[in-house]
């Protein structure tokens, strides 16, 4: 299984019922293929709906109707559309239960940079420091270690998105939560020793459980099953779809 | 309600140096004919408002691109290359807003409020040089309200009187960016009579648009 | 004529071709009922809505369409509806060219009292501090004495409703402009000497052009002249209908 | 989405004591069976924040007559004899707000903004006790914000999501309202299926709303 597969399902194990959420850009969005059966979320979209569903059937594509990284969505029934100010009103003013957000680093205190690189890359905050400032969950979804160098570290060397400390970390080997104490290992990836993550990980670890760190479950997701209620991303398709703009927003960044 | 003018007429009302809000989210949203005829008639030195600079040939991305630009205040700016490469010349100065900061910022220009209050930017680059106010134990950063000379929007129907309405996304930064301009200029899809848009559907009232540019002949 | 129908009548000659302008409750309602012929005027009410009319005929009042005093009204096409927040941008944005509001009493600062009478009256500033800390212009409308007391007077004895200084008062006896020298006589009513001006008022009044301050025109109103247009306040019943409200206000007060 | 629930419900949800919004402008636009069940329950000591009292017998003023309210925030009670008279006794604290700023402090309640700054009640009472701030040359007023433990709303239709529409005045305070409050509960005159309200007709997004009130049997 790929790592962004990896990561998506799991974070779409914290997932609840009833709860209105924002998936950044790029990885985040895969989150919305693996939606637990019998769970209804609805989905923000910054730049100004709730309620967004699969890629339209080729042709019948609405000018007027992308999400926030502008791929072209469509609306399921009982949307709602509005404006950049109401939106983010929603975002900052403690309306968002969760909001899954890519990272480039995370330090010990919980916080987190996915905004710039100095002197490389200066693509703008976006609603990123509005979604981790005023979401009530803040979850970094991103791979463990990027080009071998390790994501988690114990300052950050990257601007901060906020000062606020996230509520979970989810990589490709392990969830990790910070805390007052400092980051806790709460689960490892199937077939992924502690020591592994130990060594993949830039800042101190809290064993929560010692080595015997329990593995986090991915439940085997039927593809098709849900071809009954509108697809929500869960068709081969709409995921190829996604996954290919999660992999160009890499590109791109 | 005065007549309907060209693309042409509105971007030689908008003097090189002007600051121009522009509606639109990667694109999506944004008033297109305006800023095809801007970058026609060579405009230069513009200060764009705007929530981000789209890609090169799309939206504001052909303003960047035709050398129309001198300063950005946007919260994204990454899907734009050129925009960073201007950026990274110092052809281009851009001041990078968060989203929901720009929003806020720009609804404070068009309300008469004297700045925004607000968490998203404490204890980042974003705070640098700014006021940080502790109310009632907690800290918020003093944002400035934004005004422009000019603000440029893309809006579903409009009536003869300018009253607006958004389609889906396309809304965005549209209706707030009404409120915040000497002169505002509503570049429609539809140009509907008077009575034909219900009051309940207004999403901008008339009031606010200065002049309506007419469709396509 | 009335002492009220001068007022208005007057008042409406301020009216500006394409702008947007809120009436008080009371009296200044009246002046909907006196625009001069060619200008297109937007009224606002502040509870929701520009482009409002003339009361319903009987029985097809629309319980969810009221003015801020809480009368029956209608729309005009091209009305558009909105709410508090987006009402009360319009106002303190900038957005309204002109408010006419009563007054209790004005200072020779040109500051306004109009909303409560200390141990008396405490009926609260609704919208009033509001619309005259934000229109474009602030027009008092107001009779020029009150049980024979002055209400212009050289220093407020009621509490302000804002630091600023209004931009003209309408009595029914004069047109008097608040500057930086003072307060300014510009205009008395036909047939009201400018004596009788000076005795009824509380404060310095600076003559312009001295004693032979111009008298102000009231042109005589055809009153069904505009039958083919919207009514527009402009017919019999209409202005009865506002005068009876305008009366009604003052008893509540 | 939950069941609708009856008015008496709503009431039974509501403690002594509470803080509450009320959507409404002089009676119109407020939630009356939701009023009615509150006053038949014998609701106690509750704060109410709301535009105005309207009259006797209208609207919240059900609630001022039937001795439910012990404090009201509010921008006008001019209209009902029974404030004033309660307010005098002592009955009732009331704390005047100029409208423009009742408006704000809800909205900054409900976005997350740590104070309004504004123009509106400088040089004035409403300024007493209060920050005044000085931001280029001007003076602004540092209003805080407002919030309640139940916002109740009057909607004209809501679908099975909670989405909202409202019907010319009668929006009023209901929509920023519905940002402001720990439990918001929505009075429809219409409840209709998912899909009957397009997208561009929901004034306030469903996921603001706990609870809906059903129509009468």
């Amino acid at each position: 299984m790929e790592a962004k597969e990896v990561i998506a399902r799991r974070v779409a194990l914290e997932l609840r019922d009833r709860t209105l959420v924002n998936l950044g850009i790029g990885l985040p969005t895969l989150v919305a293929c693996y939606v637990p059966a019998g769970i209804s979320v609805a989905f923000q979209s910054e730049n100004g709906i709730i309620g967004f569903g699969e890629p339209p059937p080729d042709g019948l594509e609405d000018p007027y109707l992308t999400d926030a990284g502008g791929g072209y969505i469509s609306a399921l029934p009982g949307a709602a559309a509005f404006d950049s100010a109401t939106s983010f009103a929603l975002i900052r003013g403690g309306h968002l239960d969760m909001t899954v957000l890519g990272g480039l680093q995370v330090d010990s205190s919980g916080r987190l940079a996915n905004w710039m690189v100095p002197g490389k890359i200066v693509p703008g905050m976006g609603g990123a420091m509005d979604l981790v400032a005023g979401a009530k969950r803040v979850i970094v979804a991103m791979q463990h270690t990027a080009k071998g160098h390790p994501k988690i570290v114990e300052a950050l060397t990257l601007p901060p998105t906020a000062a606020r400390r996230v509520s979970l970390i989810v990589t490709e080997l392990a969830v990790i939560e910070p805390t007052d104490e400092g980051l806790v290992l709460r689960e490892r990836a199937p077939g992924v020793s502690v020591d592994t993550i130990v060594a993949s990980t830039g800042a101190k670890l809290l064993l929560d459980g010692g080595r015997q760190c329990r593995s986090f479950r991915l439940r085997a997701w039927p593809p098709e099953a849900h071809a009954s209620a509108p697809c929500r991303h869960r068709c081969h398709r709409c995921r190829a779809i996604l996954l290919e703009r999660a992999c160009h927003v890499e590109r791109l960044a | 309600m005065q007549d309907g003018i060209s693309a042409e007429r509105a971007a030689a009302m908008i003097p090189d140096g002007a600051s121009v809000m522009f509606g639109g989210f990667l694109g999506v949203g944004s008033p297109d004919r305006v800023i095809d005829a801007l970058v026609a008639r060579g405009a230069r030195g513009l200060t764009l408002i705007c929530n981000d600079t789209a890609s090169p040939g799309v939206g504001v991305g052909k303003l960047i691109e035709a050398g129309c630009v001198a300063h950005v205040k946007a919260s994204h700016i990454g899907t734009n290359p050129t925009t960073q490469k201007k950026m990274i010349s110092g052809e281009i100065e851009v001041e990078l807003v968060p989203q929901g900061t720009l929003a806020e910022r720009i609804r404070a220009g068009g309300s008469g409020l004297g700045g925004v209050l607000t968490r998203t930017g404490v204890g980042t680059v974003v705070s640098e040089g700014k006021q940080v106010w502790e109310i009632d134990g907690e800290s918020f950063l003093l944002e400035m309200p934004l005004r422009a000379d000019f603000a440029l929007l893309r809006a579903h129907e409009a009536d003869h009187f300018g009253n607006l309405t958004y389609r889906l996304t396309a809304a965005n930064f549209n209706p707030v960016m009404a409120f915040a301009a000497d002169c505002v200029i509503a570049e429609p899809e539809e140009i509907v009579p008077v009575g034909v848009i219900p009051p309940d559907a207004v999403r901008t009232p008339g009031v606010l648009v200065h002049h309506l540019v007419r469709r396509p002949q």
